[in-house]
């Protein structure tokens, strides 16, 4: 492993500066809202360049990563965004699985999983939704039974994003058919790449597949590839998606400056700017990506977490960004309603439009999101009378 | 009950009938010639002394109505604004007349844009060009404005361009010395027809777009139970519900003010509010169908591509609510 | 009775124009959205001058009324606000009960009752909120026990308006304790002017009093003053509720305009009319303005009635109506932060956007609205759950 | 745990006692003397030099934040704003200082209108007028902005105002060749820090108001069952909590950038922001409150008329969008 570089910005910057060229510059800016399915061999050895120079797992505690601190983790996020970093391909590894098992797993799965995601040489992709189950974590159907050594999965799962890519996936399956809804599940690790395991791509509103069905067939993994008790899946998986966003928030946010950055362009040339009435709104779209940043930096400097912080986050962002979609489109005006190219690729206006329709959607929606926030503000409510 | 509400029930029957049969044919995935020719539908606006069946507005806005629900990809909205924007009593419009009725000879309008008209021999050259022709690629005479009057071009040179909304074609129309012929001497009447189709069509839209939503809600279960007894989505549905009914109202005041000097404002308001109302009511298809509704298979990404086309073809809501701000002499 | 005059523009005109004059011309543009409480006598007064003339119940059936078409009615209401004609304290009675009385009264009440509301002699008001209640009708506390041959009532009602002017008050009472919810109540007639019925104007936020509580201990009226069975009291009541404006509606929006010119000549006034972001809004608000009357002419057209079309045009006029007083508000600028007098006189612009903020609660909640709205279209949910 | 994270932890708990203190002292109903005198409100963040404790502006604005959930009937903000207006090294401006951190006087800042200065010997002479000098009646002293640079004008001629919030005055001042001593030459970081000022106590409004809402909603009941059950209802408030959260965090981020070059942008953000979310969420309470939302004995609409006020002075939300479009240099 090459010596760590230091986590002063400048020597970040440096160390970008001369890695993200050569071959990987095709790279830069690539990923994003709508592309994430884009040029995924090249990423993936990008990825491994990245866990090389021991850029991934920066937070987590030694021996596995470099203990980072938060201020530290946002240069680097702030860095590379501005250096134009493609989209990650080990997020979901490095920012879902890893503190999960950092939190709940044994110490002998951390010694088997942690490793391979710091250098990207094994990614993973989450197997949590259902088709009939949506946001309802409790109405997963996909099955788990211990057979000897070895747990056997059958069931579908859907919305997983890089699932074609992925290598392991980390699957909420229900092992005890006997017990109701949140009771019952497990937390499973399960390798992709055996039979059992099918992936298809599902096409979406952008004519485009980032997201896919995983079919298990008969899957197995090894009986002590299970993260927390069994049956303790429910509380396990609902930590995970807490986990999800933190500290690579600021580096997310610098990608939604690069698309403000757009708008504004777009608008400049065609004259739409001198309107005050899109100047306002504009003005609007450039507070409130000021104000999601000034959320972030309070969120990650408090020392207590805010036990709904992952849910008023998400709420902002995702509304933030789906807004800017539709101002992206307003500031095109009629010249919006053209596509790119034939015979469907879209223009980055139209993609930022589309695919932002998902943000709201996935990884918790919306109306979960608020759920989470009113049962803490208001008191729970049985999920039935809901 | 009176003679006046007995009268006005036999002709809601009626309405209700062409609606019925209308939404069934379109169903069926009927091609242009059956439209048409089976059913007349460009011949509807058109009077009987030039080939049509001399039927109102009224009864226009619901065929296109129900061409919005299906996404119907036919150029009967361009055809049908083309035929009703030219001035019968004008010879070259009347002769383009029965064929547009017919259903022989295609239309389409081009507003967006600008051209200057010279006067040549009988006719005019026109010189200019024009963006966002809808259903331009099929069409065998384009109605063009100078600002004053409209003209129309026969075989036009049109450039088709690539949509977001594939159900629905766009060109854009140069014009270098290309012979036209005047058939219409108020060229604002044209946009006000085009907006009332666009607003008609978006209800439309809206309507089947809420449609499938709602069934969705109902048939879908989480937590146990059928989304449709969460009371935040009942709220939203509801919402929603209001907004089409709203657009409706507007609409159906838009079409029966055609021929009447509200005619200018009514149809902006109309295209305004129906527009507006299908871009909230698709958007918010898409949030409570969840997943499915992102996905290509799903008609919801279709509903949502042709309600945003609606809303920023020939005047985007900003653009509408300053063309009212003038014309209500604010 | 002085002869009728007829329904055309001209004559209905003429007939304002005659008598909103001399003792009467104070009245001219008076009552409105935040003014209710002022002026009352010389207003009642001016209600007996209209029943004198045939003006109430024009759309009653004969021979309480002059059964004019929809068409006719609209007539006289526009006519009548293009004449500045004030706020009505005879509507309640006129477009609530005597609806009721026709669909659901004796024919002995509707002898009784209605030609006293003809002539604007007798004035009622609604006791059907409580304190604990508020929309929800089904949770009526006020009881009325039969004893001998009068029902005897004790309880309290708010949100009542013009408690103070009326003679008579319909009430929603509990007359069968036993029974549960809708069940059980009664819809009883009974008069205001008498020992065990006491009225307490509210002071609201506006500083003034439009709205009042009325207390209900041991006041009777006669056991024959129920409408419909005794126990049928929801059904009339939630009937009555829909009853509530109709052709009155078209007149309210004339109201909406005259309050709309008045905060488009306050923008040209102090110059933000000339700003693009003001100007759009005002735009707005003119079409929504425009879309009310479509919509109220769309629903008075309509030979078969929308089961929930009440609810679709509460919630559309009053969400303008609201948005109407913020953007009055706005308009002003800085300068809406004072009040027009000492010690708390308000501007038009600011009893605008407080008085509106009630049209979302009273006479049917936004909430309500849309748990009627939702039940039309998705069914109906058991009340518990929602 | 590190250093760092547990000197953070040993501020926070400072913070939440400052705030815990400050709140009780509001609840007692505590008046001008005891607030500066006994609790030393306007000395905070005046420095130990000239009488006061040194605090920085994040001291400042949880003060701020608590006096507008108590919806405090006090000169507080204006004689906060007006002190750390004032640069100490101008020796006019330091004279004023050991009164103002003593409560002894009281300050304004007049910022709403224009004047000229005119320089007469060691001072200036001012003429213009202000509108809407929040807290004028008992001013004191009004620091006043030419634009270029403040100005203290003492025993100013005032004219109060009723106002739509009674819970806080206001007044115009007339300046007719008076007497002004300069005490700042950056005039524009006096609307900075009332920006600032007004984002703090807007939180405050926006919490208090929200609090008494959820309070409402826990133990009142419809058909049945507490309002709290309504999912709808659920939703609503979750989206004021989201609401307030951002405008929790952007007040906290404005009160950091105090002294940094960041502060010209990040207060009329937080301005913008808090005002925005107090303006929903007192709006929002009546809504959920229903009838007892819209009496006067009810405190909702009080969080309302100073949301209102604070929303629409120094700046509404278009003005201060404008003016972040240029200070962002977009």
């Amino acid at each position: 492993m090459a010596p760590e570089v230091s986590l002063r910005a400048a020597d970040v910057r440096a160390w970008l500066r001369e890695h993200l060229t050569g071959e990987f510059a095709p790279l830069v800016g690539a990923g994003g809202p709508g592309r994430e399915h884009e040029q995924l061999e090249l990423r993936a050895k990008w990825e491994r360049e990245l866990g090389a120079a021991g850029w991934i797992g920066l937070g987590w505690p030694a021996p596995y990563g470099r203990g980072a601190s938060i201020a530290e983790q946002v240069v680097f996020f702030e860095e590379y965004a501005r250096a134009g970093g493609p989209g990650r391909l080990s997020h979901i590894g490095e920012y879902l699985l890893a503190p999960t098992l950092i939190a709940h797993g044994t110490e002998a799965q951390r010694r088997r999983f942690l490793p391979p995601i710091a250098r990207a040489e094994e990614l993973w992709c989450q197997g949590y939704s259902e088709p009939g189950a949506g946001s309802d974590l409790a109405g997963v159907r996909t099955r788990a039974e211990l057979s000897g050594d070895r747990w056997r999965i059958t069931g579908q799962k859907v919305w997983t994003s890089l699932a074609h890519a992925a290598d392991w996936c980390f699957v909420l399956a229900r092992t005890d058919p006997a017990a109701t809804r949140k009771s019952g599940l497990s937390y499973l690790l399960v390798p992709m790449r055996q039979p059992g395991v099918e992936v298809r791509p599902i096409m979406q509103l952008t004519g485009t597949s980032e997201f896919n069905e995983v079919f298990f067939d008969g899957a197995s993994t090894d009986a002590d590839l299970v993260v927390g008790a069994p049956g303790d899946g429910w509380r396990v998986a609902t930590r995970t998606l807490s986990y999800e966003r933190g500290v690579a928030t600021l580096g997310q946010q610098l990608g939604f400056a690069r698309e403000l950055d757009a708008v504004v362009a777009a608008a400049r040339a065609n004259g739409s700017f001198d309107d005050p009435v899109v100047a306002d709104r504009i003005a609007e779209a450039w507070a409130g990506l000021q104000g999601l940043r000034h959320h972030a930096l309070r969120a990650l400097s408090a020392t207590e977490p805010d036990p709904v912080g992952a849910s008023v986050a998400k709420l902002l962002w995702a509304g933030w960004h789906q807004r800017l979609g539709e101002l992206a489109m307003d500031v095109g005006g009629a010249a919006s309603t053209v596509a790119e190219a034939a015979p469907y690729e879209l223009t980055d206006a139209q993609r930022l439009f589309l695919f932002t329709r998902a943000d709201t959607i996935y990884g918790g929606s919306d109306e979960i999101q608020r759920n989470i926030v009113a049962d803490r503000i208001l008191g729970r409510t049985p999920r039935g009378t809901r | 009950m009176t003679l006046e509400q007995e009268q006005k029930q036999e002709q809601e029957q009626e309405h209700a009938a062409l609606r019925e049969s209308v939404a069934a044919f379109f169903s069926t995935g009927a091609d242009w010639g059956r439209l048409t020719g089976e059913l007349g539908l460009t011949a509807l606006a058109i009077g009987e002394d030039h080939g049509g069946f001399g039927a109102s507005l009224v009864e226009v806005g619901i065929v296109l109505e129900e061409a919005g629900a299906a996404l119907l990809h036919s150029p009967l909205l361009s055809t049908t604004v083309a035929a009703l924007a030219l001035d019968p009593d004008l010879p070259a419009a009347a002769s383009l007349l029965p064929a547009l009725a017919a259903g022989d000879l295609i239309g389409a309008v081009a507003l967006d844009g600008s051209c200057t008209a010279r006067p040549d021999g009988d006719g005019f050259v026109l010189d200019g060009s024009f963006a966002h022709v809808l259903d331009a690629e099929s069409a065998g005479v384009v109605i063009v404005s100078d600002g004053t009057a409209l003209y129309a071009v026969t075989d036009p040179d049109i450039r088709p361009q690539p949509t977001l909304d594939q159900t629905r074609g766009q060109g854009t129309l140069v014009l270098w010395q290309a012979p036209g012929r005047l058939v219409a001497r108020d060229a604002a009447r044209a946009q006000d027809l085009l907006h009332a189709a666009l607003a008609a069509e978006s209800v439309g839209v809206a309507r089947a777009s809420l449609r499938v939503t709602v069934e969705h809600l109902r048939t879908r279960e989480q937590f146990g139970v059928p989304l449709a007894t969460f009371q935040a989505l009942r709220h939203r549905v509801a919402d929603l519900h209001v907004h089409l009914e709203q657009a409706v109202s507007s609409v159906w005041y838009a079409l029966r003010a055609a021929g009447t000097s509200e005619f200018a404002t009514a149809a902006p308001l109309a295209k305004l509010i129906a527009t507006e109302a299908a871009w909230t009511v698709t958007r918010a298809s898409i949030q409570l169908l969840g997943g499915i509704g992102f996905t290509w298979e799903h008609d919801a990404h279709r509903f949502l591509k042709r309600a945003t086309a609606n809303r920023l073809l020939a005047g985007d809501p900003v653009a509408l609510r300053r063309l009212l701000l003038s014309r209500a002499g604010l």
